[in-house]
């Protein structure tokens, strides 16, 4: 029995991850309904500048630093180059635009950084941890107690500060926005940068699990059923989304896995994305989409 | 501008039905149409035939497909690599299991079974709509891979899980030169799109551009959205599943399920972004523009500046470009280069005034 | 009207491209498929650098074989199959006239797809330490060399280590094994000969299956522990070998009870798991680091000079390195060997072939190229195209590869008709008539 | 010699070259073609059923329509039984089509649609044709005739040909200024001359495709349209309606076109505001290729790249003789057209317009029945 | 009136949007080939009961009967196949399509021949494409837009597309045409124009028209029957002179307080 509830735990924690990635896209979703497939190149071109600059003697929080100011400037080129020209086109065009940016940031990353494999040691040793029983990894509970700060920080950003309120008033309604008198660029480039940020956040985790490298971008296909259960619109549905999808993807592998042969990772949280959207089109958390004639 | 299109006028409404209206553009088509079937199988070398003429053709065929579903009836896939992959293990077995079944016969069993799977991954579109149906889609993506490399019985136990392409014979010939896989795969496609076109042009393809552009006043109007969008995922995965079978039996010869995988999905999906959406010449135009750009810039990299640029960066610029050529294509002419050659070709119809 | 204009500027390009300059070099060319980028630009930039480099040297100090000096060029393939064909269709008719001696593409994929067009166009494809394993049997693949060890050969090597550490083979009887395969074709090569040896040993097996590209093996690693095997083999390639380093010192499980394959024994594979590397056993064709008069050579006369390949001059002499010159030295002996044979100029690809069936590589050669101990001692034949079949194995002690163990032979014979059934099966539907060796050699 | 009248010239032509298309016109779509055999089959069904209604000899069937092809066929079928076609452009201002129409007072009439039909029964008309269905069910007017109707009544034998080539066949009308009421008769005899007079100067073949958007418009057009096409035999094609006819001009190619100045015009005008705007490259470029002189390269590269395709989008590709009716072109204007290639040649002929006081209209035209029997007779 | 039994008839119809009454308790009849006008202020629930009747909205309570068929549930397939066909307050068309390909769609439930035979071009296929062509063309002479014939809707100004719209309905040549706003931000001359269309189609082919229309003077001349709503409740019902006589209908538009 605590085998079954060590591969739960491992399971959330590993879900938790997905969350971190999922909580990227949820933020620009929310502000400029993008569905932003580059989410993924971002955490790689987040990780792979923070671990060339570390490696480069600059200090932990100095290459964190640099890191963000580089992630600023990314997403004021994104904004600039790409969503003030497409701005109300239909959502698919953004998404294919998002599709083509990943290429872009993709390229650009491995052009600046070249395309070796970087270790990336954050100072946290992995030796699992004996806790009733059951075998618990440090990193991944580290891991889960940065995103919790982080939905924190964000919780706050969007519910106390006056940029927050602006934020969730453009996710409402852009065009009622506008009228208000709000800058809609100026938020979008905001959003973007905060998404690079929570990028960075999530590059680093994943980095140092992986260590950074091209596939770290493929993360971004594990973060895409998470939204559609926790739905597109709401920060603690990406949590909870994210829960499921870890938690549920470990079971299976583990107990239906042998059954049928195995490696159905990659394709089980899809499936049951899936049955979720069939059950309610727009994911548990996301408002229901009124069909206007 | 270059040709006199007065003088000709239909009398009728068949006449009106044609492809092309004008007997200029009907010699320009068949002089096209020589030149592929006859003179490029003499004068082609092993290098053009093989790695640019074969890949080109067969993912214009793909980009077709991919072009039915998403660009005509409005329903977005990124699993059209999974339905090749499909077609062709469904080609492979029925070339395998069926003694002395003929190659054409298996490839459009091929093609109807990758229908069959379109269909059934086809299903959820009916209740959800936009970007969820990616859902789906990605499913059959994984799940198709998957289930290719676990059962033995798809690759007839084959260690490594590996096809390879059976001897190609077509009545009686053997076709497995250059010419003859490519010829092969320039009737199959001549065909395919000669049927494409006559279904967008007819009813279906009116329900379909109806349904993708505003389903529920489709819906008022009598059109059966179920029955539209079915058929929709079936004619594209048929198309692609004949697209995948020729991948690996004209085109490489030996195929694993992973030569199928997500980035081939994204390739087909961005052939028919830069090619065209909702126009059968956009497929071929895209098609022709994601095999020839990789091509000519190595090649261009190859002779003039071999020195100081190395081939890996070479790989990186090209990435950068196609991505940013996505984006220009998206900002500045949505409907692709279809688009762009029509809007050349009426601002030249009307040449020398100006509209 | 568009397109047509884009094809007839492309032909003028390619024509200037192809045709350049046709002086009648007195050069052998090798056509390099290489990956520098994408998720395995580690073992391409690695494998061809140390290549390059030997080639480099050879025309450096000794003005190439009998005065023909090598040429080479790259074609990126970034490990995918369609590129690697359209590489291989650009490069194989050679370059400036000199003839093509022979491809080493690096890649299973692109060795399966090129397979009949190399037997086609008769031009060798080289798979050192990997590829298909029936092609050792040289009847039916004459032009296709998995030189030093194949895959089975690499497993069973692995299974005799095994039995060394239990103190014999017969010790294994009972002991639970469990292989983590990569899900490609590489990956599950071996599947079916680990059945064989654990019904002939009496070990407990079993396969768990690491889907691409393998960031996620967390469940994989519950299911070890719940087994509580006493060796993992790890059949890795690429990202998923950090992953399973790490993973299984988050689920607890002993590094130095892991064994990586021929394809997870790199620097690449064991430094991003950091600490959780520590242990880490894996076999290896040739020792990492540079205390080989070839490799001294090399770094004096090529990379002091600046003419060395690699871009991080830190990765002179890491696995990948080494064995791309392991790769340059067999390749260059072949050519030696058939020139020999053939004379002393630019030689086709069937002559080249000849010379590789012939290469005998015993103590005294190896010392002669100053290669003793980085390459085992080597013996082709028509239709032995393996050659070698014994591995040593190295353990990762946080910063480097030691080596623990001598030359640990695969079991062969048991192997070999194995082999021959599979090449036959392969003959009998391609509707190839095997080469009788017996007269040949 | 063929007897000199319209509906004669019609039979001769259906004789002598029955399968050769007479009429072309686009509908819905496509272009529906009539041979001569089938157009004087119509026309001569149309005159038995127009004499069925009672017209005969000197009466007068106003034609209030815009131009089409029912409007043609009646007229001839009228002068088949020696009656007048008077047509009536519906454009005209309400009170003087209204003061003309109670002026003629005449009893057969041929109103395209719904308005017309309810302005000619204003006026006194008590056998109307018509020919667009749409809201007829509103007059449920016994003597209301649909035109199909007209065209299918079983052919019971050919009604004899009464047409005289001295009888009126057309008669236009108009209102001066001072509400004077001006008619001006065309016998048979002079148009089918001067239509006869034009084929032979122009060499107009039967293989010509003539083109012309308006018919009844002036007395230019039956003078230089309808008996020529007549004489000579050649295909008379209509537009779809007056908005399409550039777009159906291009699709067609006319070898002749006919129209007035104001067609000339409205054509200079519309070009000239299209071509590219003087400033820019291919403005400059443009000018330099329409002025006459220059070297032969220069005038082959005009050719070639604008005068052409510049004709080709008018629809001028084919032309053999772009004629002009009625008062000529300005000089600049001409000069424009020669620039392209398009040498227009006009004919005109000065119209005799009589004036009729407000009463005396019925009684004049008796009286030009009464002396064309007269001089029959004689 | 003729005393036969009305073509559509609503009995008792109620909707509500979760909670939010749209339309209380909604009767009326329309009788075969009459021109029925709903009128109302705005937000009245005249769009929805359009909706209702041609099954886009199912009602809460109530009958639809058309064709002396009842259902409670009407789907929007059935009504079509029914015979009911409509125009949107928003205009619907297939902006991607020809303004021939708008029109040929809204005949879709009367092409007899399958995708297969218009594939290959055989079987039914060529002679059902020109009968359907033919209806078609048809319906576009009437509406006179065959200049625009091939021209593609999107690019079209919001006048044409209105005509288009209103082609593409009658095209299924339908027994009852439901018209949402069809005169919205039109001028004079297009209001009479359309108006115009709406008389001829009654009168050529014999349609009955539901309409839904602000302009009072266009309402009182072009229907002989119209229904007032106002809040979601029926407060009129009858001829254009009983209707501008009843004091609930005046209290309704000045707004007197209820």
């Amino acid at each position: 029995m605590d085998f079954f509830l060590e591969v739960l735990t491992g399971g959330l924690l590993a879900g938790v991850m997905y969350s971190l990635v999922a909580i990227g896209f949820v933020l620009i979703y929310k502000a400029s309904g993008v569905f932003n497939f580059a989410q993924g190149a971002m955490v790689l071109f987040a990780a792979l500048t923070f671990v060339s600059l570390w490696e480069h003697g600059i200090p932990f929080w100095g290459a964190f630093v640099m890191t963000l100011l580089s992630m600023l400037a990314l997403a004021w080129g994104v904004e600039r180059v790409v969503l003030r020209p497409l701005v109300n086109r239909p959502p698919i065009t953004l998404f294919m635009a998002t599709l083509g940016l990943s290429y872009v940031i993709e390229g650009l990353a491995q052009l600046l950084w070249g395309s070796q494999v970087h270790g990336l040691e954050l100072g946290i040793s992995d030796e699992p941890l004996e806790v009733g029983g059951m075998l618990v990894s440090q990193f991944d509970l580290f891991a889960a107690g940065v995103a919790g700060v982080l939905v924190l920080i964000l919780s706050l950003l969007f519910n106390k500060t006056r940029i927050g309120i602006t934020l969730r008033a453009v996710a409402d309604d852009q065009l009622a926005a506008l009228a208000v008198g709000i800058r809609l660029e100026r938020i979008w480039m905001i959003v973007w940068a905060v998404a690079g940020f929570v990028g960075l956040v999530a590059g680093l985790l994943w980095g140092a699990r992986l260590g950074v490298q091209f596939s770290l971008s493929l993360v971004v296909l594990k973060a895409l059923p998470v939204l559609i259960i926790g739905g597109f619109t709401s920060v603690g549905g990406a949590i909870v989304g994210g829960l499921i999808i870890g938690a549920s993807e470990k079971l299976a592998e583990i107990y239906l896995g042998p059954l049928i042969g195995g490696g159905i990772e990659n394709w089980f949280p899809y499936v049951l994305a899936l049955l979720f959207l069939l059950v309610r089109p727009s994911g548990i958390f996301g408002e229901r989409a009124i069909e206007r004639v | 501008m270059l040709y006199r299109e007065s003088g000709q006028f239909n009398t009728s409404y068949r006449a009106d039905q044609r492809w092309f209206r004008l007997w200029q553009q009907r010699w320009v088509f068949a002089t096209w149409m020589i030149l592929a079937f006859v003179v490029v199988p003499l004068i082609g070398n092993d290098y053009w035939l093989n790695a640019i003429l074969i890949p080109f053709l067969v993912l214009s065929l793909a980009g077709l497909g991919l072009n039915l579903l998403t660009g005509y009836a409005g329903q977005i896939s990124l699993g059209s690599a999974a339905f090749m992959a499909i077609g062709a293990f469904a080609t492979y077995n029925f070339q395998l299991r069926i003694e002395g079944m003929p190659l054409l016969i298996s490839l459009f069993l091929g093609g109807l079974t990758a229908a069959g799977a379109g269909v059934v991954f086809g299903l959820p579109s009916l209740r959800i709509k936009g970007f969820y149906l990616l859902v789906s889609t990605l499913a059959a993506q994984f799940f198709v891979t998957w289930i290719l490399t676990q059962c033995g019985w798809f690759s007839n136990y084959n260690a490594s899980g590996v096809i390879t392409a059976p001897p190609l014979v077509v009545l009686g010939q053997n076709i497995s030169s250059p010419a003859g896989r490519y010829l092969l795969t320039l009737s199959v496609a001549f065909v395919l799109f000669w049927l494409a076109r006559n279904i967008v042009h007819g009813e279906l393809g009116r329900r379909w551009m109806a349904v993708r552009d505003m389903d529920t006043a489709a819906a008022v109007i009598g059109i059966p959205i179920l029955q539209t969008k079915l058929l929709a995922f079936a004619i594209s995965s048929f198309v692609l599943g004949i697209a995948g079978a020729l991948w690996a039996f004209a085109y490489l010869g030996t195929v694993e399920p992973h030569g199928f995988d997500l980035s081939r999905s994204f390739q087909i999906l961005f052939i028919i972004i830069i090619g065209g959406m909702g126009s059968i010449l956009g497929s071929f135009l895209g098609a022709a523009f994601i095999v020839l750009l990789p091509i000519l810039l190595s090649n261009l990299s190859a002779t003039f500046l071999a020195g100081w640029v190395d081939p890996g960066q070479l790989e990186n610029l090209q990435k950068i470009i196609f991505g940013a050529l996505i984006i220009f294509f998206l900002i500045k002419e949505p409907q692709g280069l279809a688009r762009l050659l029509e809007i050349v070709r009426q601002r030249a119809r009307v040449w020398p005034l100006r509209f | 009207m568009f397109s047509f204009k884009k094809r007839a500027a492309l032909i003028g390009v390619l024509a200037l491209g192809m045709v350049a300059t046709v002086q009648a070099a007195n050069e052998q060319y090798f056509p390099l498929q290489s990956y520098r980028v994408g998720p395995y630009a580690a073992g391409g930039t690695g494998f061809f650098g140390g290549f390059i480099d030997y080639l480099q040297y050879v025309n450096l100090k000794e003005g190439g074989v009998n005065g023909v000096k090598f040429t080479w060029s790259e074609c990126e393939t970034e490990y995918v199959v369609e590129k690697g064909v359209e590489c291989y269709e650009r490069l194989k008719k050679g370059l400036n006239g000199a003839p093509a001696a022979a491809t080493n593409p690096l890649s299973v994929g692109i060795a399966y797809a090129t397979l009949e067009r190399s037997a086609a166009d008769k031009l060798p494809l080289i798979t050192i330490n990997h590829g298909r394993t029936d092609s050792t049997d040289g009847s039916v693949f004459p032009y296709v060399f998995p030189l030093q060890l194949n895959p089975y050969s690499e497993v069973s090597a692995i299974i005799n280590y095994i039995g060394q550490q239990a103190g014999g083979l017969d010790k294994i009887k009972g002991k639970k094994i469990v292989t983590l395969y990569h899900g490609s074709p590489y990956g599950k090569e071996t599947n079916p000969i680990l059945e064989l040896l654990a019904k002939k040993y009496g070990f407990e097996l079993t396969l768990l299956e690491v889907p691409h590209p393998g960031n996620e093996q967390q469940s994989q690693w519950l299911n070890i522990r719940r087994i509580k095997p006493d060796w993992v083999i790890l059949r890795g390639w690429g990202v998923m070998n950090p992953v399973a380093l790490k993973t299984a010192q988050k689920t607890g499980f002993p590094a130095d009870h892991i064994i990586g394959n021929i394809w997870s024994n790199s620097e690449e594979d064991a430094a991003p798991a950091g600490a959780a590397a520590k242990g880490f056993i894996s076999i290896t064709t040739h020792p990492s680091g540079t205390n080989f008069p070839v490799l001294q050579d090399i770094g004096n006369t090529v990379i002091k000079a600046g003419k060395g390949n690699l871009k991080d001059s830190k990765r002179f002499g890491t696995v990948y390195y080494n064995l791309g010159v392991v790769n340059g030295i067999l390749n260059v002996e072949a050519v030696r060997v058939a020139q020999a044979k053939f004379g002393k100029r630019p030689l086709t690809g069937e002559e080249v072939r000849w010379g590789f069936e012939n290469i005998r590589l015993d103590d005294v050669r190896l010392k002669q190229l100053g290669a003793y101990g980085l390459v085992q001692p080597l013996k082709l034949s028509c239709s032995d195209h393996e050659g070698g079949g014994a591995v040593r194995f190295q353990q990762w002690d946080g910063k480097k590869w030691q080596v623990v163990s001598d030359w640990v032979q695969a079991d062969r014979k048991l192997l070999r008709p194995i082999i021959e059934e599979s090449s036959h099966q392969y003959a009998k539907e391609k509707g190839i008539t095997p080469r009788d060796c017996a007269k040949e050699s | 010699m063929v007897d000199n009248t319209f509906p004669h010239q019609l039979l001769h032509q259906a004789a002598t070259q029955p399968a050769l298309v007479a009429l072309r016109h686009k509908y819905l779509g496509i272009w529906h073609q009539q041979s001569w055999r089938e157009l004087s089959d119509e026309v001569g069904s149309l005159a038995r059923a127009l004499a069925e209604l009672g017209l005969g000899q000197g009466d007068t069937l106003v034609l209030l329509t815009y131009p089409r092809r029912e409007a043609l066929l009646l007229s001839m079928a009228a002068q088949w039984l020696g009656a007048i076609a008077a047509p009536v452009d519906p454009d005209l201002d309400k009170d003087t089509l209204a003061l003309l129409l109670s002026h003629l007072q005449s009893r057969f009439v041929f109103a395209e649609g719904q308005d017309q039909v309810g302005q000619a029964l204003l006026h006194g008309a008590t056998r109307v044709v018509y020919a667009e269905a749409r809201g007829m069910t509103a007059y449920s007017h016994e003597n209301l005739h649909a035109y199909i109707e007209l065209v299918q009544t079983d052919t019971k034998g050919v009604h004899p040909l009464m047409a005289r080539e001295q009888d009126v066949a057309f008669a236009l009308y108009r209102i001066t200024d001072e509400q004077q009421v001006q008619v001006e008769h065309f016998r048979h005899v002079e148009l089918l001359q001067e239509g006869r007079h034009l084929v032979l100067t122009e060499r107009l073949g039967q293989r010509e495709e003539a083109f012309a958007a308006r018919v009844f418009a002036t007395s230019g057009h039956l003078r230089y349209l309808l008996s020529p096409w007549l004489t000579a035999g050649f295909t008379l094609n209509f537009p779809e309606n007056i908005v399409t006819r550039d777009a159906d001009r291009r699709e067609l190619g006319p070898t002749l076109v006919v129209g007035t100045r104001e067609t000339y015009q409205r054509l200079e005008s519309l070009v000239k505001a299209r071509l590219p705007i003087a400033g820019s490259y291919v403005g400059r470029f443009v000018t330099y290729a329409l002025q006459s002189d220059g070297s032969r390269f220069q005038k082959l590269l005009a050719y070639w790249l604008i005068k052409r395709p510049l004709k080709d989008v008018i629809g001028f590709s084919h032309i053999h003789l772009p004629l002009l009716i009625g008062p000529a072109l300005s000089q600049e204007s001409l000069h424009f057209f020669r620039s392209l290639g398009i040498h227009i040649r006009t004919w005109d002929k000065i119209a005799n317009w009589r004036t009729l006081s407000a009463t005396t209209s019925n009684k004049l035209l008796a009286e030009t029945q009464t002396d064309s029997i007269k001089r029959a007779l004689s | 009136m003729t005393a036969h039994a009305p073509l559509l008839e609503l009995q008792h119809i109620s909707l509500s949007f979760k909670g939010i009454k749209a339309i209380t308790d909604i009767s009326f009849a329309v009788q075969q080939g009459e021109i029925c006008a709903l009128i109302g202020p705005n937000g009245a629930g005249k769009s929805s009961l359009l909706n209702v009747i041609n099954g886009v909205y199912q009602p809460d309570e109530g009958v639809i009967s058309f064709n002396s068929k009842s259902y409670s549930r009407m789907k929007a397939h059935q009504a079509a196949v029914q015979g009911i066909a409509r125009t949107f307050q928003n205009i619907a068309l297939f902006k991607g399509m020809s303004v021939l390909d708008n029109v040929l769609t809204g005949r879709n439930l009367k092409v007899r021949s399958n995708w297969l035979e218009q594939m290959l071009n055989s079987g039914r296929a060529p002679a059902d494409y020109v009968s359907q062509r033919i209806k078609a063309e048809e319906v576009i002479d009437f509406l006179r837009i065959n200049q625009w014939r091939n021209s593609i809707v999107g690019t079209l100004p919001y006048g044409l597309q209105k005509r288009v719209e209103l082609a593409r309905a009658l095209a299924s040549e339908p027994r009852l045409l439901l018209l949402d706003e069809p005169m919205a931000g039109m001028n004079n001359e297009e209001k009479a124009e359309m108006s115009a269309f709406i008389l001829d189609t009654q009168r050529e082919f014999g349609t009955t028209v539901v309409l839904i229309e602000h302009d009072i003077g266009v309402v009182m001349n072009l229907s002989g029957h119209v229904v007032v709503l106002d809040y979601g409740k029926k407060v009129g019902d009858g001829t254009p002179d009983e209707v501008r006589h009843n004091p609930e209908v005046i209290a309704a538009y000045l707004g007197t307080k209820h």
